[in-house]
């Protein structure tokens, strides 16, 4: 019997050298369906027996945490002050952005001339995220076979004629006339980023905002309407390719030495600051349709 | 006027045109077109790639390029060197070959309405990986890292499966850790020099260390930014995350994951090593002593973990991390005969990593898409080209000589003649695990060679998937043969550095 | 001076608040009260730039998307997380 | 000591990194691991912030008519960054959190090491 069950060392190599076994991990695998309910109760088991190995981790973490913070801390202490005005940072870098900045980018807001003239190649890589980002979440959350079942789909449907006959007439009403109010106010923010505090991208959050409240109440059956899945992804791409091909042409100008075409305009007028304008407007779309698109995903699961 | 230097806009070009190419895929309806254009894209960088390292390499200089029209430390700057042009051949090389090997697998596994979404990913992908090796500016590493990461998980993801996401969420949470630690210590950097682009932060750490100044925070700094790009390549106490992450991508996701994302960030932090922080300060504040430690635990413990493994991508997801720690132990010698060696190392890696993750998707779709090596038995009969692919991988990981891995073992050896007190463990443990290598690698290529009678139905293997291995292959002999020209590249390149 | 330890203050609370409560609705609370201070310490720093985009983001989308997913994974009416 | 009052908001800053952090690690649950995200992400905002305020100076917003010196404004590269980073840690947790909805839906939990069990069961 005992014989049986023992395979000879002999038999182990031959069985590992086919690749039937491996070393330390003898049991074989067995290919059966998931049981939910049987993992749970293994879970928990897991869990009961594992309670003092998650003490542990638990106590390393904090130990580890506060050891971080103190060494954090210690540094902080020697570092240049806060508030001096002889601080390395403030070197020759600040002063031709703050001395020539108005000059050379033609915006008077620095740090948008900053952020899209002189160190554009970092927030071109910063609108690519928020473009890989909601691409990322229409990979996940737009439906297909795997992420949707049939009760959702008819919970769906009920939610459908809820809305319909849902009425809240002073909520619809105030809202109608907040969104409105919200999508100037954005336009503005964008329009008046290179002379203003805010731009491309705030403005399109508080535009985005806008379409979040107005969807969310009116439904997003009004939405699609005028904003489907494909011009969704159109203003998208169409934004984002602009912005590339006004940067790239401005890149390959700047760094071949030749000249450019574009008009700085009088600083401190709307129409001013090259690029800067267009691609604020630019960002402010892409921005409006992402905060948008994230919402009708995260709800519904199309746009 | 000056005439127009074309060579000199090739990295901007190659970036520009990689990011172009995702930003218009998602108007593509149709999957294949996606991955037809996406593959053009990938050829034509890798020939510019080509053009530039013949150039750098004949003129034996590096130079900088202005993005936008003002100078360094105004603006973002890029810059290209042997080593840069080098590795970027050797990218969209590899990449171009995944794809081409991996053209089937995309189709099978990721829904059809959600392919060229896959592309986007692919093609913004290899975009950040470009400017990761091209850049000359901090912060657009940060940018570009951030990049790199949503889009690397988003390639596993794209499976669909429970599975596939729980892997991808892991991943993310250390991609994420890692990263929180490499943004705070640019603040820091940033906060004590005044300087965001690498040259000229390396003069005022320069001056500062010179006059004493902020010794402390430069060493907290140093540690926050090389810890936080090595949690990132999956050095050895966060290789776990690999071993869930592999199994559960696409094989191409898997290739391109362990061959080049994580390659991309070693490169990184080499760059970070020679042009941010200077190499003496490294090796005065005792970092390369740290990394050649986890670097050496990472290579017995990552083979160790994949013996215990009978599922081919888990084994291979565990060597990867194996081959991570003779990366980090050649980068912790400290001596520039070692960072030579881990450079072609990243190579040698990169090319066999890729063909074995390709050849593993091929076995297994020849066996009813099971991964236990007992399964596969018999599978190199059913699909021949595949079969050869993963023996000379395997023999190639083994460090059999004509092979890739030989030449990068051989230098590693080599190398520890320049640091005395290392040289004792290093060859121990290289030993060692070149066994262990041996003793994982040659089972399952006994058992894939096993012949079987049973028949099973499965489908023929493609002609891309033998084209694109068979190329491999070719490419694993000619790094096993012809080093001695690539070595050359790499010693100037690192010099340039 | 006052005025601005006892926001830095604030924020540590909040942080710590955000670790050791139990319910994650109250969580989100919590983080989006954070985000409002820290748009307010960010004007104090002569950043406006920087508060504007914090309190339409911070406060407005990342907490919009913290309040879908909460009401996705039937969190919404205050189940305790253990 | 008395360094650490001066760099008072450095310090708040770093103590909020290490809060996050340790939500990071240590919170079992996604949501609350995205939010210690969040504030970790957040307090590296601060920082930056509060290294480009000097003393006595203004928003770097040039008024009309007037000529800019570097004696009337603050430092705006701490600014820029992190109006970057800002859409990044937005972009991220977007993601993130679109993922937790994904695996909420498949394993029906939000715990990550009972999601990981799950996976690895299901995964044999």
């Amino acid at each position: 019997m005992n014989k049986q069950n023992k395979k000879s060392k002999w038999q182990h190599f031959v069985d590992w050298v086919n690749g039937e076994e491996a070393i330390g991990m003898p049991k074989k695998i067995s290919f059966k369906k998931i049981d939910f309910e049987k993992l749970q109760e293994d879970f928990e088991k897991y869990i009961w027996s594992g309670r003092k190995k998650a003490i542990f981790y638990m106590v390393m973490c904090v130990f580890v945490c506060l050891t971080f913070i103190g060494i954090l801390l210690h540094t902080v202490t020697a570092l240049p002050y806060f508030g001096g005005s002889n601080n390395p940072a403030s070197n020759e870098v600040v002063q031709r952005y703050i001395e020539n900045g108005v000059e050379e980018t033609g915006a008077t807001n620095i740090v948008a001339g900053m952020i899209l003239d002189y160190r554009a190649f970092d927030t071109f890589g910063e609108s690519n995220v928020l473009f890989l980002a909601v691409i990322c979440v229409i990979m996940l959350l737009k439906k297909d076979k795997y992420n949707t079942t049939e009760q959702e789909q008819r919970e769906e449907k009920e939610d459908e004629m809820f809305e319909k006959e849902d009425s809240n007439t002073i909520l619809k009403r105030i809202a109608n006339l907040l969104a409105p109010l919200l999508f100037l106010f954005g336009i503005y923010v964008v329009l008046n980023g290179h002379i203003s505090p805010g731009g491309g991208f705030s403005g399109g959050a508080i535009i985005g905002a806008g379409f979040v409240l107005y969807a969310s109440v009116n439904g997003q059956q009004k939405m699609q309407r005028f904003f489907t899945y494909k011009i969704f992804v159109r203003i998208n791409v169409i934004c984002l390719l602009t912005y590339c091909i006004l940067k790239g042409y401005s890149f390959f100008t700047g760094a071949n030495h030749l000249p450019n075409i574009i008009p700085k305009g009088t600083a401190g007028a709307l129409l001013s600051g090259g690029l800067i304008l267009p691609l604020n407007i630019c960002v402010g779309m892409i921005v409006a349709c992402t905060i948008y698109g994230f919402y009708a995903l995260f709800t519904k699961g199309e746009i | 006027m000056e005439s127009v230097n074309y060579i000199h806009n090739i990295p901007f070009i190659s970036i520009f045109l990689t990011m172009f190419g995702g930003i218009i895929t998602p108007l593509l309806s149709k999957g294949k077109l996606a991955q037809k254009i996406n593959f053009i894209i990938v050829c034509i960088v890798g020939i510019l790639s080509a053009v530039l390292l013949v150039s750098v390499w004949k003129n034996e200089q590096s130079f900088t390029f202005m993005m936008g029209h003002f100078p360094a430390p105004w603006g973002n700057e890029l810059r290209a060197g042997p080593l840069e042009a080098l590795m970027a051949l050797t990218f969209s090389f590899v990449m171009a070959n995944t794809l081409l090997g991996g053209a089937k697998f995309v189709q099978k596994d990721i829904l059809p309405e959600k392919q060229n979404l896959y592309f986007v990913m692919i093609n913004l992908l290899f975009g950040s990986m470009l400017a990761l090796i091209y850049t000359n500016d901090i912060f657009t590493a940060y940018v570009f890292l951030e990049i790199n990461t949503i889009a690397s998980c988003a390639i596993i993801m794209a499976k669909g499966t429970g599975e596939s996401i729980a892997a991808t969420l892991h991943y993310l949470i250390i991609c994420l850790l890692g990263s929180g630690l490499f943004l705070i210590g640019i603040s820091l950097l940033y906060s004590i020099t005044g300087h965001l682009l690498m040259p000229n932060i390396q003069q005022s750490i320069i001056q500062l260390t010179k006059t004493g100044e902020y010794a402390f925070p430069f060493a907290v700094v140093i540690g926050m930014i090389i810890i936080g790009i090595s949690i990132k390549s999956a050095v050895f106490p966060f290789h776990f995350m690999l071993a869930s992450a592999h199994p559960a991508a696409t094989p191409p996701s898997s290739s391109i994951l362990s061959g080049l994302v994580l390659k991309s960030f070693i490169i990184l932090n080499i760059k970070m090593f020679y042009c941010v922080f200077t190499i003496d300060l490294i090796r005065s504040l005792r970092i390369t002593n740290v990394l050649f430690l986890f670097g050496l635990i990472g290579m017995v413990v990552g083979s160790v973990s994949a013996l215990k493994e009978t599922r081919i991508k888990h084994m291979l997801a565990y060597s990867s991390a194996a081959q991570i720690g003779y990366i980090y132990m050649g980068l912790g010698l400290g001596n520039h005969a070692g960072m030579v060696a881990a450079c072609f190392h990243i190579l040698a890696h990169a090319a066999t990593k890729a063909m074995l993750f390709i050849c593993a998707g091929g076995l297994m779709s020849v066996s009813q898409g099971s991964d236990s090596i007992h399964d596969l038995r018999g599978a190199a009969h059913r699909n021949l080209m595949a079969g050869i692919g993963f023996t000379v991988g395997g023999l190639s990981m083994v460090g059999v000589p004509l092979t890739a891995g030989f030449v990068s073992k051989l230098y590693f050896a080599s190398a520890t003649i320049y640091s005395p007190q290392k040289m004792v463990i290093t060859l121990l443990t290289l030993a060692v695990s070149m066994i262990l290598n041996a003793m994982y690698f040659i089972p399952s290529a006994i058992a894939i060679w096993t012949p079987v009678e049973k028949k099973e139905e499965y489908t023929k293997p493609s002609r891309k998937m033998e084209i694109g291995i068979g190329i491999f292959i070719v490419t694993n002999f000619f790094l096993g043969i012809c080093y001695k020209p690539i070595i050359d590249m790499i010693e100037l390149g690192i010099r340039l550095l | 001076m006052l005025i601005e330890n006892l926001l830095l203050l604030f924020l540590i609370v909040c942080a710590v608040l955000v670790s050791v409560t139990k319910r994650l609705l109250r969580a989100v609370i919590i983080f989006m009260a954070y985000s409002v201070v820290m748009s307010v310490v960010w004007i104090f720093l002569e950043a406006p730039d920087l508060a504007i985009t914090e309190a339409a983001v911070g406060t407005g989308i990342t907490s919009i998307l913290f309040f879908l997913t909460l009401k996705k994974v039937h969190q919404i009416k205050g189940t305790h997380d253990e | 000591m008395t360094n650490l009052m001066t760099n008072h908001y450095e310090a708040a800053a770093v103590i909020l990194f290490g809060i996050g952090f340790m939500n990071l690690l240590l919170s079992r649950n996604l949501i609350k691991k995205f939010i210690g995200l969040n504030i970790m992400d957040t307090a590296v905002y601060l920082f930056l912030a509060a290294k480009g305020f000097i003393e006595g100076r203004a928003a770097p917003i040039v008024m009309e008519g007037t000529t800019a010196t570097v004696e009337k404004f603050i430092n705006p590269v701490p600014s820029g960054l992190v109006l970057t980073g800002i859409v990044v840690s937005v972009s991220v947790t977007a993601f993130s959190l679109a993922l937790v909805q994904r695996l909420y839906k498949h394993y029906g939990s939000l715990d990550l090491d009972e999601i990981m069990q799950k996976a690895k069961k299901e995964g044999h």
